[in-house]
Parts: C-alpha cells; structure tokens; sequence
C-alpha cells in the first residue's frame, strides 16, 4: 500500500513532471492563460494520461515482450496513444457535449503532450506491473493538473500587475514556471531514491 | 451504408499501410544496427570496469565471469551485488563488486569497488547517485580527487576503527557541510572488503556458484 | 526564392519554435545544460524535422481527416526510432545523455506542429527547406541556452564535445571561469526555465529596436541632449 | 432595542458637524431665477407643461411625470418662464440638460393649496397619489420617486417596518439634525401618514448617538404624539450607518438581498427630510418646492443650514452665507465621501441635494500619488459590503470587469470607506464607478450589436429571398409567355404566397 | 513598512548579541544592494524613484533576507540575494504589490539551492564560541579570503534543526540528541532568545494592525498541532513542539515572511488557512524533506496557492447567501 | 516478421477510427457563433468579408487573422485573442483604423430620394420611400459607412454620437506611476 502512495507522491510533487522532469511543457506554457481552460485541460490530461499509461503497459506486456519487438516501443505506444486520444474525442463529443464544451478542445492537444508518450516510456523503464502503470499515470497527470492550476491563477495575476514590457507574456511566464520550480525543489529528499 | 464501409476500410488500410512503410523501415534500421548497439552496451560497462582493473591484469571477458549476488546481512541492504571476476589464467587475480550505499543523503549511491586477490583496494567509483549537487555530489570524480584515497587501502589499512570519516574519530576526509554522504561511501566499501574477506575462499574456486 | 527566405527567416526568429512558438520546450528545457547536448538533440530534431515535414508534404493529399494524426505521428515515430537507433549505435554515450527526450522527439511538439501548420498544406520543396529553418532555430535556441546555463552554471563551455565529435574533441572544453563555485541554479530546472524567460525578454527588446526606425535613436539622442 | 452590526465602516471618521449644526435654519430668500432641471430624480425626466413667456406661481406643476417611475417638478416661486434649454446641471459629468428656468417676480405669489385635515379619512392609494402629484423624491440622497415606495398595493409585498434615516453619517452634512431639532413634531405627524399608509407595524426612527439633544427633542415629539408604534432609536456612530442597507442591518439584523430592494424583506426605509415633505403634502396640500439643505466648509463665511427654493442656483445660496472665503477651493454637492465636484457655482441645487460644501484645500482628501496596491486588505475589511476591494481594484484597472461584476462589483455601494483607509491612497471608488458606468456602455453596445446582427441577418434573408422570388417571376413569366389562362395565373400567384410562407417558417 | 522595522529591532539585538558582528555585515550588504538594485531597476523601467524607495519595501525585504542567511556567508552570498531578490523577484513582476513570490525567501530558497556549502554553515552563538575569535577573523570570512578551515570548524556548525535531523537519521533519540551543548533548554542555544525576540516584535505588529492575526496564529496553529500529533506518536524520536515552535524560522517566519501582505492570501479565512498550511508544509519539509529548515520553501510553495486560495475563500458580500 | 502483428493491429486500429469518425459525427460548429457574439457587427466589410459572421467563419476555419476589425479595435482583438487562446496582436493597419463610433446624417435638404443609400445599408438603417427625402434612423445606424460612396448628392455625413448622460462614462484614474516629466 505505502508503495502507492510513494508513486503518487514521488510523482505529484517531489518528481513533478512538468517542474523537475520537463515533460508536457508546451500545454503547461500554451493552455494556462485562464483557471478555467486550466482545470479543463488538468481533467482531459488526467484521464487521457491514466488511460495511455495502461494502454500502454497492455501493449507492452502482451505484445511487444511476447514478440521481442521492444524497438517498436516508441512507435507502438505513440499510436495507440493516438487512437485513445481521437476515439475518446470522438465519443465525447457525440455523447456529452456538455463534457465536450469542457474538455474537447483540448483532447486533441494531449496527443502532442511529451508527458504522455513519457509516462509511458518511463512506466516500462521502471518495470511497473499493472496498478502501478496505471497509478504512476494517475500520479503524474495529478501532478501535471496541479502545476497547471496553480500557473494558471499566478498567470491571471500577473496580468493585472505591471510587468515590464519585454517581460510580458511568455517572458514572465517562464520566470514565474522557473520560480514555481525553486519552491518544488523544496520538496526534494521528501523520497529517497 | 456502403460507402461508409469502404470509408472505414480505407482508414484501416491506410494506417495499416503506412505503419507497413514505417516499422519495415524502423526494422530494417534495427537489423542494421543491434549487433553495434549490443556491443555498445558491452563496452560501456566494461569501459567502467576497465578503469578500475586494467586490461593488462586480467585476460578473461569479465562480463562472463559475473555472478549476482543478495546478501542483506553482509551489504547491508538488499540491493543485488554483482561481482565480476578479473582473472588471469584462471587464477583469480581482483574482483569489482556493485555494492549500493542505501544510505547517502538523497538515497542510494551505487558503487563498484576494485579489490586485488590481497584484499588491497584497487579502486572505488561512484556509478550513480543522487546526493546534493555541490555538497555530497564531491564523491564524483568530476568533483573532486576523494574517492581516489581509497586507493591501495584494505582492511588493516587503516586499522577497522579508523574506517570512518574523521568527524567519527575515522580517517577518512569529509566534506564541509556534508557528512552524510562519506560516511555512507566508507561504510560501503568496508563493507565489502569485510566480504570479500569472508568469502574470499569461496570466489576463488573457480566454479560459479550463487549465494542467497 | 524570397518566399524560401522568408520561410527560412520564420524559422530562425520571427516564428522560432523555441523563443515564439514556446513549442517543444521540453527537450529544451531539459538538455540545455550544456552546448553540446543541445547541439546532439537539436541535430537530431532537425533532421527529423526535415524527414517528417517531407514525407508528410508528399502524402498531405492521400490521407483523411480521421485518421491523419496517427498516420503523422506514425511517421514522425517511425523516423524518430530510426535515428535513435543509428545514435544508439554511433553516439552511445551522447545517446544516454540525452535518455529519454529521444524517443520523447516523436511527441516534441513543434514536429506534429510544423506537420499540420505547414507540410501538410505545401509542397515538398517549400516543407522541407521550412523544416530546416525551424530545426536550425529550434538548435540555434538550445545552443544559446546550454552556453548560458554551461556558463553560469559550471563556469564551462564546450564540456563533453569528445561524446560528438570523438576523443581529438576532448580538449575543446573552454574552462570561462577558473575554480568556479558554480551556480548550481542555473543547471538545474529552475534555471532552465528562468534562462529561457530572459532570452525571450532579451529577444524582445531586440524586435523592438529593430522594429523602431531609426527617428528611435534620434529622439533619444535629443533626450539626453536635454538633460 | 436590540441593535445589531455591520462589517467594515469608519467609526473614528472627523465629523466637521459643528461648524453648520448650531445656526437654526435660515429661509433663504427667492433668487433672481430659479433653474429646474427636467431629469433629477430616477427615472424619465419631467415633460415640461409650460412655454417659454408663460407667468407661473409658487406650487405651480410646472412639468410633469412621464410614464410609471418619474415625478412632477413644481415651480418654486411666481414670475416667468424665460426658457427650456440645455443648463449646467449638478452631475460628476458636467454635462448640460433640458431645463426650465424661471426669472422670479420677487412677489412669491403662491397658488391655493388644498389642506387636509384628518388624512386617516383618505385611503392608502389617495395619500399616494397626493405624494406622486407633490413631486416628492427620496431627498435622502438617491432621488427616488418616494410614491413607488409608498404604493404597495397590488404588490406581492406586505411592509412591516418603517424604517426612518435621521442618521446623516456624513460628514459636514446636518441638515435632517437641524431639521429635527426644529420641526420634530411634523416629523413624526408625517410618520404616522406614513404608518397609515403601509398600514405597517411600526416605525423606527434612527439618529446616531452623537447628538443627544436632537434625540430628546424627537422623544418629546413621539410622546406627545402618543402613538405606541412610533420608537426612536440611537445608533452608534459608525459611517456609513446611514446607508439604506446597513441601517436595516443596524436596526433589524437583516440584510436587503442583493439586487433586491426594501421591501421585499418587509422594510421601507425613507429618509426624515422625505416624511417632512409628505406630512407638507398631505397635511397642508403643499408640493415639494424646497428643502432644507446644509452650506458648508471652510471656504464660506457663515456655515448653517438653509431652507432653499429647488432650483436655486448655488451662487445664491453662498451669498447668503456671506460669500467665499480665502481658503475655498473646491466646490462639493453632497458629503466629502459621497459627493462630487462642481465646475461652477452657476447650477441650481435639485430635490436630491442635502450638502454644498465648499472645501478648502485641506478639507478634503488630498490627492495624494497612488502607491501600488500592497494588499494589505485594509480595504476589505472596512468595506460595509464586505467586498474585496483590492480585487475589485485590480480587475477594474486592468478592465477585465466581468471579473470584477463575479466578485459582486454591483454590489458596492460608493461609500468611499475603501478610499479612506487605503494606506496606497488609491481612488478606489473612482476605479469602481469607472468600471460600473464602462459596464453600462458596454451592455449598450452589446445590446446595439445584438440589434444591428438581427438587422442584418434579417436583411440577408430579405434579399435572398427576394432573389429567389425574382427568379422565380421570371421562371413563371417565361412560362406564363407560352399560354397565359387567367387560372392558371391565379394558381400561380397562390403558390407564390405559399412559398413566401413556406420559406419563412423554414426561417424559422 | 516603518513598523516593521522597529518591531525587528529587538531580533537584530538579540542575534547580533547571540551572533556577533556577522548579522550586522549581511545586514548592511543586503541593504545597500536592495537599494541599488531598486532604484536602477525603477530608473530602467521609467518610473519615480523617490516615492518607490521611500516606501522602504525594498529595505524590509532585504533585511529580512539577511536575517535569513548564515551569519558568517561570504559577501557574495548576501549580494547575489538581495540582488535576485529585487530585480527577479520584485521587478520583472512589476514591482512593489505585484510579487507572487516573496522576494527574501525566493532569494534564500534560490541561494540554498545554488549554495548548499555555504548557506549551511552557521557560526556557533557567542556563548560556545572558543575564546580567542577576533572581529578580523569574521572578516576574512565574510570577505571570502579562505580561511584556514580550522577556524572555520572551531567557530561553525550545523544549526540545531539541521543537528536534530542529522542525528535523527543516525537512529539517536531525541533525548541524546538533546544532550549536545548546541541546545538550549528551549531549542537552540542562542536561537530560543532570537526566536522569543521576534515574537515580542511581531506582538507589535499585531498589537498596531500592521499585519492581522490570521497568519501568524494560523501558521503557529498548524506547525503545533503537527508536531504535536506526531509527538504524541513517538515522543523518543520526535523533537517537542515547543521545539518546533521556537526553532529556525518559525518566529520571524510567522510574524514577518508569512504576513507579507503581497504574498499573501487577501481574504480574512483564505489568510487562516494560508497560515495553517505553511505551517504543516513547514513540518513536513523539516522531518521528511532534504532541507533542514522548510519555512522559505513553505511559504513559497503556498504563495503559489494564494490565488487559488483567494479565489475560493471571498468573504460572504452583503445580501448574499 | 512478427511485426505484422502489430501492423495488423495498427489497421484494426485504423478501421476503429474510420468507425468512430462516422458513428460519432457531429454538424455544425459553435465556435463561428462564439466568435461573431464578439464581433462589433458594424457590418462595414473593412475586414475583406461582407459583414461579421462570414468574417468570424473565415476566423474558425483559421483562414483569417484575428486583427482585421477595425471597429473591434484592440479591445475586439483581445476578446477574440481570450476566446481562441493565442496572443493578441495590434490591429491590421490594411484594413482601417479605430475611431470613434459615428453615426450617418442625411442632409434633408439636399437628399433627392434616389434609394441607392437605402440599397448599400447592411442594417437596413435608412428609412424613406423613393423620390422622398430619407433619414437614417439613430438608433440603428452602426456607422458603417456604406451609404457614403453610393450618394450622388454627396448628402451623407457621419457624425459623432451625441453622448447621453445614461451612457456617460468615469474617468479610468491614472494608475501608471510614471515619473513626472518637468
Ligand atoms: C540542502 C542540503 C543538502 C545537503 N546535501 C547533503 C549531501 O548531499 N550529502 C551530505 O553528506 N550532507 C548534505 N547536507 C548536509 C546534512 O544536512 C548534514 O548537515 C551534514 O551532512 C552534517 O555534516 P557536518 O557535521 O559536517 O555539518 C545537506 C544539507 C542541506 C541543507
Ligand atoms: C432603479 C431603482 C428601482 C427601484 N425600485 C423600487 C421599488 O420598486 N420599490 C421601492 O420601494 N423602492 C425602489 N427603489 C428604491 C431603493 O430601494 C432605495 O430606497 C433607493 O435607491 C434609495 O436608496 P439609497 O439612497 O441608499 O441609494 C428603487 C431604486 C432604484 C435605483
Ligand atoms: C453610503 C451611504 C450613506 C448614506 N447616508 C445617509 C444618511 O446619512 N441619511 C439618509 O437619510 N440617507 C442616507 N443614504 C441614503 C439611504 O441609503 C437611502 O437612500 C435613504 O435613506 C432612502 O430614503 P429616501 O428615499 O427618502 O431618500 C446613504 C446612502 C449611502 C449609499
Ligand atoms: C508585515 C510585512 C511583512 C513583510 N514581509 C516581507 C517578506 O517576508 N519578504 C519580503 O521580501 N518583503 C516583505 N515585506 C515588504 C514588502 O511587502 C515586499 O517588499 C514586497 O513583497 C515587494 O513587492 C513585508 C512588509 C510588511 C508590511
Ligand atoms: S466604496 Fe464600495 S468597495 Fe469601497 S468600502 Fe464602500 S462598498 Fe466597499
Ligand atoms: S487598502 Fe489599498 S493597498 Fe490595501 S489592499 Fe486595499 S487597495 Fe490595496
Ligand atoms: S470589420 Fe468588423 S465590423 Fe466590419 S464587417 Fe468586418 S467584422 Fe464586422
Ligand atoms: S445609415 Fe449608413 S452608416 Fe449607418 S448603418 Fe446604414 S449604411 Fe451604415
Ligand atoms: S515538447 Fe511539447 S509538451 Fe513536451
């Protein structure tokens, strides 16, 4: 059980994926101007994400090892990542347009999202057996969402503030992402590797 | 109706064509290549072993002559070991051992220690780790010359009291501000020369056998 | 031919991938602790960029809308593990340097980006020079970066150049500063992410000087005239 | 009586009461003219029923009400109508608006009133129709028609509680202290057609506890009046006590919902200066033609409070306060936290106007330069809404104001207290009246886009469809070339209409 | 600001008095490259110079900076601080009131990280120093002039949190731990009477509306009530909460970093809570986390969620539900 | 040649998403009505498309740029910048400038009647029957400025809006702390 939670933990905030492992940057920069699209895209990653990680681990498991194809990692695992990500939009947005209206948009961005194909390259590098693919997935989009969210609100306080001009936008952005990283770091030793 | 069959169909065919064209060629590429990778992988962690014991000392395929090996009571821990032997016509001339200091300030630091058949430390290296860049991280030999005083020490050199750092009453040096890390560096590498003191006669036959 | 230049000036600065698009920031980010990793990785992406810009520019017109992001990132997958193997085999030691954000140029969103903004609406020619442009700006940007964070960070340049080019490239490392302390920051995230946010604030002021003619630096002048 | 809290207010606010509060009331003397602005009350403007030559008298309806929330103007002395034009009116924006101005005969002829002697023979809607026909507005600050409030018949609503606002908790302002001290007893007489009215259970009237003598003088008036239902109450003296909605929180511990008014809870609240004017119309058949209004401020003379003809122009009143002093800087309408500034004394004072300060420069908040907004949240807690603010400062200045309206910008009530205590001496009202009036711009130009889309989308189909009939036409005319049986062209036209009605339910 | 100063005087007394001279240099460093730093970052950017310095928020915050840093850090330790904490922290912001971040603990936390060899080295309070140290020898120090390290070991060691942590690792029970000359009956030797210093100055704060009651009692609240409980679990290897309370930064951490009305939450509960939970993350980094003393990442990581908290703590307006 | 397994699978896949593209078809896009809500819908064309709504489809189909609006001016370019999430930019100086909202005047007198103004207003704001003198009607004119160039009697001014006090707006107090220039 405590394994589960050093996962979560590690995953969330001592090995953040987006602020000490650099992965899913571009969303984290391209989607935080606004709490709301922020929280839309935190949900859409979360379930995206737990779903590759596992979908990822099944492909892995039971047809790349069996057939000693692990040099089709990359490829295998970004395809079917693909194909989840494009029928979950598709379903979505015929079923529930109202979850569309909060989640559709960003679907399609997740493919795209270094984070994803990452869980699941770094999920079989661990040799995660099945809970654990699907929680460290679960662990690191929490992560992702989080950061997200709170980059979002410091960014929507930011632009009530006078920044100076060659700053504003991304800029600042960057500094502020860079800033959120020095507070993570105090997270540092909270798991021992 | 139909035409959505065919449209279904093309999709399928499509993707299926196109992942023809790809993964013959990613396959094409990898029947090239993985004998040269293969050897890469090899050589990497021979480089590793062959600075600790040269070439001109050993005249085995070290990688072949390795065994692995669990022992919480000895290391410590229950971290594999494994443990090459360099060996010169058949007679067994140093081991290198990967022991895993689990105790380092961040976590565990995973070592290779050199011993000659005389039980005199050839050499220690720090493999992996995680410790305080600027702090702990001087036990890397991009770092700093520290893990080099290990070298040409046993286990009455100094006397067992002494393998400590010097803030225990030890010999060894540590660092300013960082204890931690050295403590768990020398606690290691004692440990595995008591070990190898212990099952000196045992790594010496030259059959391959496993313990735990 | 002006149209290649322009393409090419979007790539290198007005619509660099890196300082403008904020795309693929993560292998930006996070192998731009020294010039020579960046330099690996953006060789890497750039060839990439060029192999899947025109492999898509030919087949833009064979695929359908609901299948047209697998088949890309197929591509663009395949092309990627290809070259991770021939770096597997030729670079092995850069090659685990830079880990993971390998196989991670597949998802490295300026390639999908670039895929569907512009090789999947232009001809072959034009796609691949585009690719080109945005791969040498994407490198140009983790050039910069890493020399900056190398700099600040262990008071070097140039460290580990024998990984690239071979053990006669060991003595390439520049020591800038002599027994430095080093400033841990800059290597480590934080400092990629502040790094990156002063160059496009400095990339900033640049436009904006180019953009201001020339009358700028007169009335400066008459400025400090006054005073 | 138990009283209750509010969030916030200034309670250690320099009161500057004394200055006008010990002269009794002075009548101030008829000007040459009186200028009457149509709009100044809320709602329509008045239309004027006289022309330009025409003579009026005192009491005379001179303009009046149109459509349901408006009032009646009435003229304020005899003389004659020199004209309806455009005129500076007291308003932040220094706008000029129609206005009827009258150059008094000095004779002050007044009309013939029609007094009552028992009101309580008259019913609730008869006693509301003689204060719609008065004129009469809330002269408490806002100007609204005080006959909507009264007429709750045939609302949804039953008025419990009468709530009377004697707090004045601006400072400067005395003029319902003095009204009070001087004129209780018709106070309370209008109370009571007050109570009559609303047929309500009681009635509160609250003054704050800074002025004891004015307080006595009231009980004297409620016992001699002998009605059990009338109490008066003191209030602490915290600004702004005398706040509609923080007064019903004082006195009864409920709170007004937002967006709502009064009277949904139960409550009417009226100011005292309003009931005198009711007890004026119902009792002695007089419309509302002045007020009682308070000249202030070190800039003039002789400070105190007058009683002034409506519509007369500002210049007037200073003289009868002796003139400007050295010292006077600023012209003020209304209190130094509430009120604005005046361009020019050239403008008459309206029915709303309980305050003329003239400011001198330290009187009133100096505009210091605004620092940064540190957050320190100073605002927030004085703010008798409990808003935030700070945020709403933030989000009106970088105009990102539907933020600002979540975070209940209408709700703010301009009371100043924010300003007060911001140690950054930032205008924080200012902001926020800045976001409200964008807002109602901007709704209108939403509302004039929503318009101009339908116009043009409406037009679209017009022509396509006239394209279509065009066509059609010629289609039908070519056929018709061949062979033309009338029949056949009445069929025709037939269906030309069906596909007219066709095509437009399909629009649908 | 001003009060803020005055109500830090009694500290800087009593760590000069514990501490010696050292505090005085960061201090004037600090100060001086606040300054500068302030006034040609206002200059750069066009804006009045005198009204913004006289605000003295950049003093305030270097001050508090140099309270922060070791009290022997060479000079370049407190400049690259007050430096970073102004132009980066401040102004790239926009400066004065639109910080996210606080500035001192930015700079500290980002100082710790780049530094951890000299920002973790303290000189031992006055009453353990060996005699014969004089004021020369704590400026070759400062000045950076590599001491001989056997000074150096005779006058420094870790600060008693980082000893409790060290020892705790070591399988030591507090007791033991306890038992070395580096503490007090309280906590640290020296410490405790700063400590207890900065809660007299903060009472001032508190006492004259400077800062509201919310974060500091918040803070103290949630640092008590964790160590408490964890204290109760297994009083043997847990330091008291008395000693939580009255170590590292808790004290100047509670009443002066937290309370940073720029930083902070806005809302009078948000503030509460902004309060507690600096005060549990503090606990958190100090028992499990790498660093010894958690207070500047606590508050850093929680400035990061005071919009949020802001956001979802507004206060019920008037008329409504 | 066990990676036909997997391209087996990567067709499957394939015919999956062919499947789902048509079982899960949706019509119409919402965002051309988000985005025209934005619009000013002036209706002037300055834009390059006859009105509003086709330019706010040209923006969703991403074949135009946000900055063409001159009506909408920064503060249009800004909403639609929030709305799509990209970067605001300054307005397209091709396309016009911002000014103030004017309205159309027809000078009674010398309007001859001749409808052609009638014909060019997107809003239908000009009333009159042919050979009558026409007038435009206030309240709906969106000061587009179509029925200028039509006129042969060159009858048609624009002129600011008178501004009512209902509509009259606070000064947005200075909050920039510049120095002060002496
Ligand atoms: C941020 C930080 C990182 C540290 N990293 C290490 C480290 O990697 N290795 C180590 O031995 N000590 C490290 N320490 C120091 C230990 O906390 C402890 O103080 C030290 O090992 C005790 O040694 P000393 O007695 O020489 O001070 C670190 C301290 C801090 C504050
Ligand atoms: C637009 C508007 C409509 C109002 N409608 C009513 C109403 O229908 N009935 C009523 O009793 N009061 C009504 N009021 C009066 C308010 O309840 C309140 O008494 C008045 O605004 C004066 O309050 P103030 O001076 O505090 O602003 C209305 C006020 C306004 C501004
Ligand atoms: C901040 C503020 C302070 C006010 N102070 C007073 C006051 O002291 N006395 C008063 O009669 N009305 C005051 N008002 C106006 C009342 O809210 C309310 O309009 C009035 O009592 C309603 O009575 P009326 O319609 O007869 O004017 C104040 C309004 C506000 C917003
Ligand atoms: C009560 C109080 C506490 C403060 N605490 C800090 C602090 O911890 N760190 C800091 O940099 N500035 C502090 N300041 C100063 C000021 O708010 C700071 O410079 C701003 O964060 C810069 O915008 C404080 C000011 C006050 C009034
Ligand atoms: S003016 Fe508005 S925000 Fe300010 S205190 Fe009064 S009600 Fe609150
Ligand atoms: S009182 Fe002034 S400085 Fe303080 S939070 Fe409110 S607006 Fe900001
Ligand atoms: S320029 Fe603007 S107002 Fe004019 S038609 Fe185009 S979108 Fe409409
Ligand atoms: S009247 Fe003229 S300016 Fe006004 S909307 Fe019609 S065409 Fe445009
Ligand atoms: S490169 Fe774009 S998300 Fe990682």
């Amino acid at each position: 059980m405590s394994e589960y939670l050093l996962i979560l933990v590690s995953t969330i905030l001592v090995n953040n994926f987006v602020l000490v492992k650099f992965l899913g940057l571009c969303p984290f920069m391209g989607v935080s101007n606004k709490l709301e699209t922020a929280m839309g895209m935190g949900f859409a990653t979360t379930f995206v994400l737990t779903l590759a990680s596992i979908c990822s681990y099944l492909a892995n498991q039971y047809l790349l090892a069996p057939l000693g194809l692990e040099y089709l990692r990359t490829i295998t695992f970004i395809v079917v990542i693909a194909v989840v990500v494009q029928m979950t939009e598709a379903i979505v947005h015929k079923t529930s347009p109202l979850l569309h209206q909060v989640l559709g948009i960003y679907l399609p961005l997740i493919t795209t999202n270094c984070a994803v194909l990452g869980v699941a390259l770094l999920s079989v590098q661990e040799d995660h057996n099945f809970i654990e693919s699907g929680l460290y997935g679960f662990g690191a989009a929490l992560g992702f969402s989080l950061v997200l969210v709170l980059f979002s609100t410091i960014r929507e306080r930011i632009t009530v503030s006078d920044v100076p001009e060659p700053f504003r936008g991304n800029a600042i952005a960057l500094v502020t992402a860079g800033l959120m990283s020095v507070a993570f770091m105090g997270f540092s030793g909270l798991i021992k590797f | 109706m139909a035409n959505n069959k065919t449209m279904m169909m093309r999709s399928g065919l499509v993707l299926g064509l196109f992942s023809l064209i790809g993964i013959g060629l990613v396959s094409l590429t990898q029947s090239v290549t993985h004998e040269k990778i293969a050897e890469n992988e090899r050589l990497y962690v021979l480089k590793n072993l062959r600075e600790l014991v040269p070439e001109t000392l050993h005249d085995n395929d070290l990688l072949a002559d390795a065994l692995h090996v669990i022992d919480a009571e000895a290391f410590g821990n229950t971290h594999e070991v494994t443990i090459y032997k360099a060996m010169k016509n058949k007679q067994l001339v140093a081991i290198i051992a990967s022991p895993t200091a689990a105790d380092g300030y961040n976590g565990s630091i995973k070592l290779l220690v050199a011993i000659r058949n005389n039980g005199e430390l050839l050499g220690v290296r720090v493999v992996s780790h995680h410790e305080t860049p600027g702090l702990g991280d001087a036990i890397d030999t991009n770092k700093s010359n520290w893990i080099y005083s290990f070298n040409g020490r046993s286990l009455n050199n100094p006397s067992p009291r002494l393998w400590q750092v010097k803030k225990d009453g030890g010999e060894f040096d540590q660092f300013t501000g960082a204890t931690i890390t050295p403590r768990a560096v020398v606690k290691t590498v004692l440990k595995t020369l008591q070990y190898y003191q212990a099952n000196k006669k045992a790594l010496t036959t030259t059959t391959q056998q496993t313990n735990g | 031919m002006d149209n290649y230049k322009q393409i090419l000036k979007n790539g290198l600065w007005e619509n660099n991938q890196a300082f403008v698009a904020l795309l693929g920031l993560c292998p930006l980010l996070a192998v731009s602790n020294t010039v020579i990793n960046g330099l690996g990785l953006g060789l890497a992406t750039t060839l990439t960029l060029i192999l899947s810009n025109s492999i898509v520019s030919l087949i833009r017109r064979q695929v359908g809308n609901e299948i047209r992001l697998p088949v890309f990132v197929l591509i663009i997958a395949s092309i990627v593990t290809a070259i991770e193997l021939v770096m597997n085999a030729f670079f092995y030691e850069l090659y685990l340097i830079l880990g993971i954000f390998i196989p991670l140029i597949v998802t490295n969103c300026s390639i999908i980006g670039r895929a569907e903004a512009f090789a999947s609406k232009n001809p072959l020619v034009a796609s691949s020079i585009d690719g080109l442009a945005m791969g040498l700006g994407f490198t140009a940007a983790l050039i910069i970066l890493g020399a900056v964070r190398e700099v600040l960070g262990s008071g070097t340049l140039f460290a580990n150049a024998h990984l690239m080019f071979g053990d006669a490239a060991k003595d390439m490392v520049i020591y800038v500063i002599r027994d430095y302390e080093g400033f841990l920051l800059a290597i480590l995230p934080p400092g990629a992410f502040i790094g990156l946010g002063l160059l496009i604030a400095l990339k900033n002021v640049i436009d904006k000087r180019l953009a201001k003619p020339a009358s700028q630096a007169v009335s400066f002048a008459m400025d400090t005239e006054k005073a | 009586m138990r009283l209750w809290s509010f969030n916030g207010g200034l309670p250690s606010l320099a009161e500057h009461k004394n200055e006008s509060v010990n002269l009794p009331i002075e009548i101030a003397p008829v000007p040459k003219c009186l200028v009457y602005p149509l709009g100044q009350h809320i709602g329509n403007a008045a239309k004027p029923l006289v022309q330009v030559g025409d003579n009026v008298l005192r009491g005379q309806k001179i303009a009046s009400a149109q459509g349901m929330v408006s009032a009646p103007i009435h003229a304020g002395s005899s003389g004659t109508v020199i004209s309806i034009a455009d005129h500076l009116i007291p308003h932040p924006s220094g706008f000029s608006a129609p206005s009827i101005t009258i150059e008094t005969d000095g004779v002050d002829n007044e009309i013939d009133y029609t007094p009552c002697t028992d009101f309580r023979q008259l019913s609730a809607s008869q006693l509301v129709d003689i204060v719609r026909e008065a004129g009469i507005v809330g002269l408490g600050g806002a100007a609204f028609p005080t006959a909507i409030k009264l007429d709750t018949q045939g609302k949804p609503v039953t008025i419990d509680t009468v709530i009377l606002n004697g707090a004045e908790c601006e400072p400067y302002i005395s003029c319902d202290d003095r009204l009070l001290k001087e004129r209780a007893n018709r106070v309370i007489e209008g109370v009571e057609i007050l109570l009559h009215m609303l047929s309500a259970k009681r009635a509160i009237l609250a003054v704050e506890d800074n002025i004891p003598e004015t307080f006595t003088s009231i009980q004297n008036a409620i016992t001699n009046n002998q009605n059990p239902a009338i109490n008066a109450v003191q209030i602490p003296t915290i600004y702004p006590t005398g706040g509609e909605k923080q007064l019903i929180q004082t006195l009864t511990g409920k709170e007004v919902p937002s967006g709502k008014i009064p009277a949904e809870i139960g409550i009417v609240s009226i100011n005292v200066g309003t009931v005198y004017a009711i007890q004026q119309a119902v009792i002695e058949g007089k419309p509302l033609t002045s007020r009682i209004i308070t000249v202030t401020g070190e800039g003039v003379n002789k400070p105190h409070n007058l009683e002034a003809r409506i519509g007369t122009p500002i210049s007037a009143l200073i003289n009868v306060c002796r003139g400007y002093t050295k010292q006077a800087d600023r012209l003020i309408m209304g209190g130094p936290m509430m009120g604005f500034a005046l361009p020019s004394d050239n403008i008459p004072i309206v029915k709303a106007t309980n305050c003329i300060l003239v400011a001198s420069k330290h009187e009133v908040v100096t505009e210091k330069q605004a620092m940064p907004c540190i957050r320190c949240g100073l605002c927030a807690s004085a703010c008798p809404a409990s808003l935030l603010p700070q945020q709403l400062y933030w989000f009106s200045r970088s105009d990102q104001l539907d933020k600002a309206v979540k975070l209940n910008l209408f709700d703010c009530i301009e009371c100043g207290c924010c300003d007060v205590v911001c140690p950054s001496h930032i205008p924080l009202v200012q902001h926020f009246r800045y976001a409200k009036s964008a807002l109602k711009v901007q709704n209108h130009e939403k509302h004039q886009s929503n318009v101009a889309r339908e116009r043009f989308e409406a037009r679209e189909e017009r022509i396509a469809r006239e394209k279509a009939e065009r066509a059609e036409r010629s289609r039908k005319k070519k056929a018709a070339l061949k062979s033309k049986p009338a029949k056949e062209e009445i069929d025709a036209a037939v269906n030309r209409s069906k596909t007219k009605k066709n095509s437009i339910t399909n629009e649908d | 600001m001003l009060w803020v100063l005055i109500a830090l005087v009694p500290g800087i007394i009593t760590m000069i008095w514990q501490f010696g001279y050292g505090v005085l240099a960061n201090i004037i460093i600090c100060v001086s490259t606040a300054l500068m730093a302030e006034a040609s970052m206002l200059r750069l950017r066009g804006k009045a110079i005198a009204p913004a310095l006289s605000d003295l928020s950049a003093v305030v915050t270097a001050i508090l900076l140099a309270l922060a840093l070791p009290t022997l850090a060479p000079w370049w330790i407190p400049f690259i601080g007050a430096f970073i904490a102004i132009v980066i922290a401040k102004h790239l912001y926009g400066g004065l009131g639109y910080n996210p971040f606080n500035p001192a603990m930015i700079a500290f936390a980002i100082l710790m990280v780049s530094f951890p060899k000299s920002m973790t080295v303290w000189v031992l309070p006055h009453s353990m120093l060996p005699t014969g140290i004089s004021l020369s020898d704590i400026f070759t120090i400062v000045l950076d002039q590599q001491p001989k390290q056997t000074l150096i070991d005779a006058i420094t060691a870790a600060t008693p949190l980082d000893e409790m942590k060290t020892q705790l690792g070591l399988n030591q029970t507090v007791e033991e731990i306890r038992s070395s000359s580096i503490f007090g009956s309280l906590s640290g030797q020296g410490w405790q009477w700063v400590s207890i210093a900065y809660l007299l100055g903060g009472m001032v704060l508190m006492f004259k509306k400077i800062i509201s009651w919310h974060i500091p009692v918040g803070l103290l609240t949630g640092l008590f009530i964790i160590s408490f409980a964890f204290y109760l679990l297994e009083p043997s290897v847990t330091p008291s909460p008395l000693f939580h309370l009255l170590s590292g930064g808790a004290m100047l951490g509670a009443f002066f970093i937290a309370t940073d009305p720029v930083t902070a939450a806005t809302t009078p509960k948000g503030r509460f809570i902004y309060g507690v939970l600096i005060g549990l993350l503090t606990y958190i980094i100090r028992t499990w986390g790498g660093y010894p003393e958690g207070i500047a990442f606590a508050v850093i990581l929680i400035n990061m969620a005071v919009p949020l908290i802001d956001y979802y703590t507004p206060p019920r307006a008037y008329g409504h539900k | 040649m066990s990676f036909f397994v997997l391209i087996i699978m990567f067709a499957v896949l394939g015919i999956l998403l062919g499947y789902a593209a048509i079982r899960f078809k949706v019509e119409g896009d919402p965002l051309v009505d988000q985005i025209d809500a934005v619009l000013p819908q002036t209706q002037c064309g300055q834009c390059n498309f006859p009105g509003c709504r086709p330019y706010a489809q040209a923006i969703a189909n991403g074949e135009a740029d946000i900055n063409q609006c001159p009506p909408g001016g920064e503060a249009g370019i800004a909403a639609l910048a929030d709305l799509l999430g990209v970067e605001p930019k300054p307005l397209n100086e091709d396309n016009g400038v911002e000014k103030e909202t004017l309205v159309a005047v027809i000078d009674e007198n010398t309007c001859i009647g001749c409808k052609l103004c009638i014909q060019a207003c997107p809003v239908d704001a000009i009333l009159g029957a042919p050979k009558h003198m026409h007038t435009v009607i206030e309240a709906e004119c969106t000061g587009c400025e179509l029925c200028i160039p039509p006129c042969p009697v060159e009858c048609i001014t624009m002129e600011p809006v008178a501004k009512t006090l209902a509509l009259w707006e606070w000064d947005k107090p200075d909050t920039s702390q510049q120095k002060v220039s002496s």
